[in-house]
């Protein structure tokens, strides 16, 4: 099996799904000719050609908007939103529309859309480059969120997501984009939606993250008996996972990117202040962004949850 | 070097029947009485419908309702040009579009009364459920257009709005990326002078909203709402013109709202009596009745017949909707999505909602 | 003291402070001559003219993005979107610019303005115009959220949020416009945006809520020795009184008429998960919509948290 | 009835200067010989301060860099055209108006490196801080200069964008509103052919930009975007006209990034070489410098001294801006609002980044 990077993983799902399914095609800014400008979409347009692989004017509603028209006649678009902060005119395509299609016709039309998007600090970005605005989307009845963190990972939850009879957003942790390799195999596989992955067992403390922090993660558990939970779908979030593992271990730490309030690390711990009060030995942390924006390039680091926050979120819940 | 022109525009209106039922007689001579006969059947429906809303609407039968009273041939018009595999993206006032298509009358009412199966769009019919936020169904036009062009099918979308829908950014994107993709696509703006309270010359200082097509790269042109004729003529050339691959067109339908903006809406706070009443004067079905009375289309028995049958249709069709069983709490989740999350079936569980 | 209701009050605060202060100007799609669809500017044009209470085009995100370079020049507008969905277009300007325009200029530019909308179910509206998205807004740092339950917070938290030199959305429960009279002073008074009232102390439960949703849980703690709160402040909410209250009673339940998922009760939760769990009693109950969009008129009702509802949940808190 | 033109348009196209140096003897007239200097002197600064830019990046001292080179006539030629009190709202690749206003060089090197305060304007320049999301500012533009209407100031916003950017609702949604009110608005667009690589012809079917502006009931004009003094005449005229009460103007600039989108991007990927050569014939001050020559304004004294003093600034700059203090991590937060919320206190605390 080929070790490939997450960028390339991504380029191999929509590849292999434009194959399989006529119906599939790619659009966005920059998406044709220039492969996309972190190069996901490299090599599409000239396998698939102008009417599948297509690159639009410079209008986030308006592409957002003619996918879903295009969803609702039968194909199954997957955009490319150049980085997060870029989609926020579209969100009321999203939320307004797309989310709510399904129901507001009773079923007779469905909108099988994939919303693609470069997110999260850690790239030295310019302003509004660096956003981790996931929760607006969870907050979004219809609509699914995703986040791969290896390739691996990336391939399979982008098919499933390009399968799903409705729509997803799909959030690539840009930071990782050429960060890791991994082994993938070639040829489509699907990982279901709405599944967390045990990345590693653990007895005293449920680490529970997603994409690009779940290395911080990784790497700052270090010493810790540390059951590491990727979440890997952020809505719906696997609850039974979550649940099992805090059962267990009775500690909570929670790792974030965005900024704490109202972020997903919220409902994951409203979920557990609900649903497991009594399981808990202690208060359920999160390690998330200061209550501010994404600073420019010099102060992002200081931004992103440090492998020290998260070490000292693992002592302090250790103490109970 | 210096300055020089490098562009002219013109932009054509175009009137076949006039306010007074004096029709152009080049115009007029390829409209078949068949058509001429369905125009004022169309209208008539339309009406006695509209009528009927209004007064359940009074008798707390129905909630918040849009009247179409005035626009009738924007809608009638353009709808009757359409062919099977055409799809429509309407706002929320175009009933004179549904009722055109066939749409299930009590499906309408039900919609108005406060119920999603409302806009559970019969498989015969290729219309979006009606738009509530101004402007944002266009560029879901363009998008199944663009899909038409993408899978070869020779059809067109035709798209519904208001003067104030074509303020929003969303009209500005959809009509421009159908420009760019040259899309199968019709867009028909009904400038009823008023957005609400907000009057057309507050809405843009543009002197038209059908200029606005040369922004795009396509061709656009104002046509009197308040004449079908017209209306039809118009938009039967842009759609045939579209599965050509012409592109698109954008007509604007010169009309008035006669009505308040909805029954939540009291117009007289805003506008003149005297406004409405000159406008009254235009309205489509005067002229349209002049002309078929002149061409000897419209008998006594005829108008009574049409009439009756209208009636009797809503009627029918106000007796099935009060007899449809009320929706099930559980329906609230069950069209989220294709299928319920973990989260979802619990609460069904816990608010004791399953069936 | 004359006895208003919720849409007088407003109509007040906006006049005294256009009288207090030339720069405060109305802008919004009808707010002129119509006095706004729920009459909410009724008589701010003849009173101050048509420069300052100004109709625009239908252009929600146009009129957002006109009004922060207005503040940035100098005045003080006050923005009506009709209704909370149509503001989604808006989103965009009010996240990445209204939010970030102090912080992206360190401080030489701020950004005064108001952003008024109706929300919430209960009115039997038409789709999409009973929406309860406040968590969106709470997720964007920068942004302060602010609900008024009664004529008198009405007036005085829009008065401050009108002084607040920096970005407020402030809602308006529609249900609640003419539903209830109460006394409230004539001429200018402020109520410190960050702070939460203590509307009915108790021993036994803490009750959360805001907006509508306060009168039902009133309703429903007949029988109880219940706390309640009224958060008022959505963003930031009173951390203070919450942590008081909780540390008396031991148990709490959150009463929101917007979806759980990433809703603001759970950032409550999570805030009490982290910083009072040693205090909690038993689980952190969240009372609220079911994880799906507003059902129209017919199904209203049912997707509203219902007293009884909420009477089960303070039930179930009393088995702890 | 019938079919009739009710609107006619036309649109101009202005070169002053062409690309062999050649001026038009009317319009060149009322220039005078020390404006023209200080065009060639600002585009000599813009083009010093770029390269060094592009080099610092390439050294690994600056961030992303979006270059102006090529386009260096529109905003110069636009710049100098702005009086004081006039408000200008620029997108993200605006150095040389920067520069013309005489903002702090090291201070926009310290924003290309990656940090807040180098968009901490100083307060004798009315600049908003760079637009990152494209066309977006556009709506503030309106918003200023609807502030100056209501309080009477005469002055008026300049706002720059993209082709790309006059594809989002931003565009249509600022500009209509500007229409509408008659805001002391002028608005242009810098066609440089490119949105990354999207071309023009991508981004709308539009035969020109300009010509939107009759969507908005304002005038347009296409300027040749590489002739200095061509901006300048028509910047200046719809600064004029704006501030005297005409309302609103579109310049479309027709000109070229010479440059990658950004140092990030590779623009051979998507266009050929043979059409930036063929550009680079066109470019701004080749033809300026010619015509000088021809004046006797350009002698070799005097274009060293400009150059070195162009040479000398960046250099000091970029000094000041190397010897700059580094923020305090406490800023991320401190600038949020006015005031911290106790959260935020709490957070500065925990995370032991208090002064
Ligand atoms: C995005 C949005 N903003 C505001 C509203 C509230 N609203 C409903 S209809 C309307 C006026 C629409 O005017 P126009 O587009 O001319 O259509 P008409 O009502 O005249 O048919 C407004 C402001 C809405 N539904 N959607
Ligand atoms: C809203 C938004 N979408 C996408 C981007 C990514 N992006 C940055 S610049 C650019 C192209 C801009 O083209 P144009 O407006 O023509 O300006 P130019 O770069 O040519 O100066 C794109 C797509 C962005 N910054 N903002
Ligand atoms: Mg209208
Ligand atoms: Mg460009």
């Amino acid at each position: 099996m080929a070790k490939i990077n997450i960028v390339q993983a991504i380029n191999q799902a929509l590849r292999e799904e434009m194959e399989r399914d006529a119906d599939v095609i790619v659009l966005g800014e920059d998406v044709g000719k220039d492969g996309g400008v972190f190069r996901v979409t490299e090599g599409l347009l000239e396998k698939f050609g102008p009417a599948r692989v297509i690159d639009t004017p410079l209008a986030e509603l308006g592409i957002a908007g003619a996918a879903i028209g295009m969803a609702a006649y039968g194909l199954k678009p997957v955009v490319e939103m150049q980085f997060m902060a870029f989609s926020y005119e579209a969100i009321e395509q999203i939320f307004s529309h797309a989310a709510r299609l399904r129901n507001r016709s009773r079923g007779r039309y469905n909108c099988p859309i994939v919303v693609r998007m470069p997110y999260g600090v850690g790239i030295k970005g310019p302003e509004l480059h660096m956003d981790s605005s996931e929760a607006l989307f969870c907050h979004m009845p219809g609509i699914k969120v995703v986040v791969p963190s290896t390739p691996y990972n990336a391939k399979g939850l982008l098919t499933s997501a390009i399968r799903d009879p409705d729509p997803v957003v799909f959030l690539e942790p840009a930071r990782l984009y050429r960060a890791i390799k991994t082994e993938v195999p070639q040829g489509e596989f699907t990982l279901a939606l709405g599944k967390a992955d045990v990345f590693q067992e653990g007895r005293d403390i449920t680490a529970i993250s997603w994409g690009a922090m779940l290395h911080r993660v990784i790497d700052a558990s270090e010493g810790f008996d540390c059951e590491i939970i990727d979440l890997k779908t952020l809505k719906p979030f696997d609850e039974e996972t979550i649940l099992n593992s805090v059962k267990k271990t009775g500690r909570v730490v929670i790792v974030h990117e965005a900024t704490k309030y109202c972020g997903l690390g919220a409902e994951v711990a409203a979920f557990l202040a609900q649903e497991a009060i009594m399981h808990l030995k202690g208060p359920v942390a999160r390690v998330a962004a200061p209550e501010a924006v994404v600073p420019m390039a010099l102060l992002e680091d200081y931004y992103m949850p440090s492998k020290e926050r998260i070490r000292r979120a693992f002592e302090e819940a250790m103490k109970y | 070097m210096g300055e020089k022109v490098i562009e002219r525009f013109e932009l054509k209106y175009l009137q076949i029947v006039d306010e007074a039922g004096v029709a152009d007689p080049s115009l007029i001579s390829s409209f078949p009485d068949g058509l001429i006969k369905k125009f004022f059947e169309a209208i008539v429906l339309t009406r006695t419908y509209n009528e009927r809303a209004l007064s359940l609407q009074r008798e707390g039968r129905l909630g918040t309702y849009a009247s179409v009273y005035g626009q009738e041939a924007c809608q009638i018009g353009s709808a009757l040009a359409l062919e099977k595999g055409d799809w429509v993206f309407p706002s929320f006032r175009e009933s004179g579009v549904f009722l055109t298509l066939g749409y299930p009358i009590w499906q309408m009412l039900r919609y108005w009364k406060g119920d999603e199966r409302g806009m559970k769009i019969p498989r015969d019919i290729n219309i979006f459920p009606m738009s509530v936020p101004v402007g944002t169904h266009i560029p879901h036009a363009a998008g199944a257009a663009w899909a038409m062009k993408i899978k070869g099918h020779k059809n067109a979308s035709l798209c519904y709005f208001g003067d104030g829908g074509s303020s929003r950014g969303d009209f500005h994107e959809g009509l421009n990326i159908a420009g760019v993709l040259k899309l199968p696509a019709v867009f028909i703006c009904q400038n009823n002078q008023w957005a609400i309270s907000v009057p057309r010359s507050r809405q843009t200082a543009a002197k038209t909203i059908a200029q606005r097509a040369w922004s795009y790269g396509f061709e656009g042109v104002q046509v009197d709402g308040n004449d079908v004729l017209g209306v039809y003529s118009a938009t039967k050339g842009a759609l045939e013109k579209a599965k050509k691959g012409g592109g698109p067109t954008l007509i604007e339908c010169f009309t008035y709202r006669l009505d308040d903006h909805t029954t939540a809406d009291d117009a007289s706070r805003y506008r003149s009596g005297e406004e409405v009443k000159e406008w009254k004067g235009k309205e489509p079905l005067v002229r349209l009745k002049i002309l078929m009375q002149k061409k000897g289309l419209l008998s006594g028995e005829y108008e009574k017949t049409v009439n009756e049958k209208a009636k009797a249709l809503v009627d029918k069709a106000i007796e099935e909707e009060e007899a449809y069983p009320p929706s099930e709490p559980e329906d609230i989740i069950l069209y989220t999505n294709s299928s319920l999350t973990p989260r979802q079936s619990r609460e069904i569980k816990e608010l004791g909602w399953q069936k």
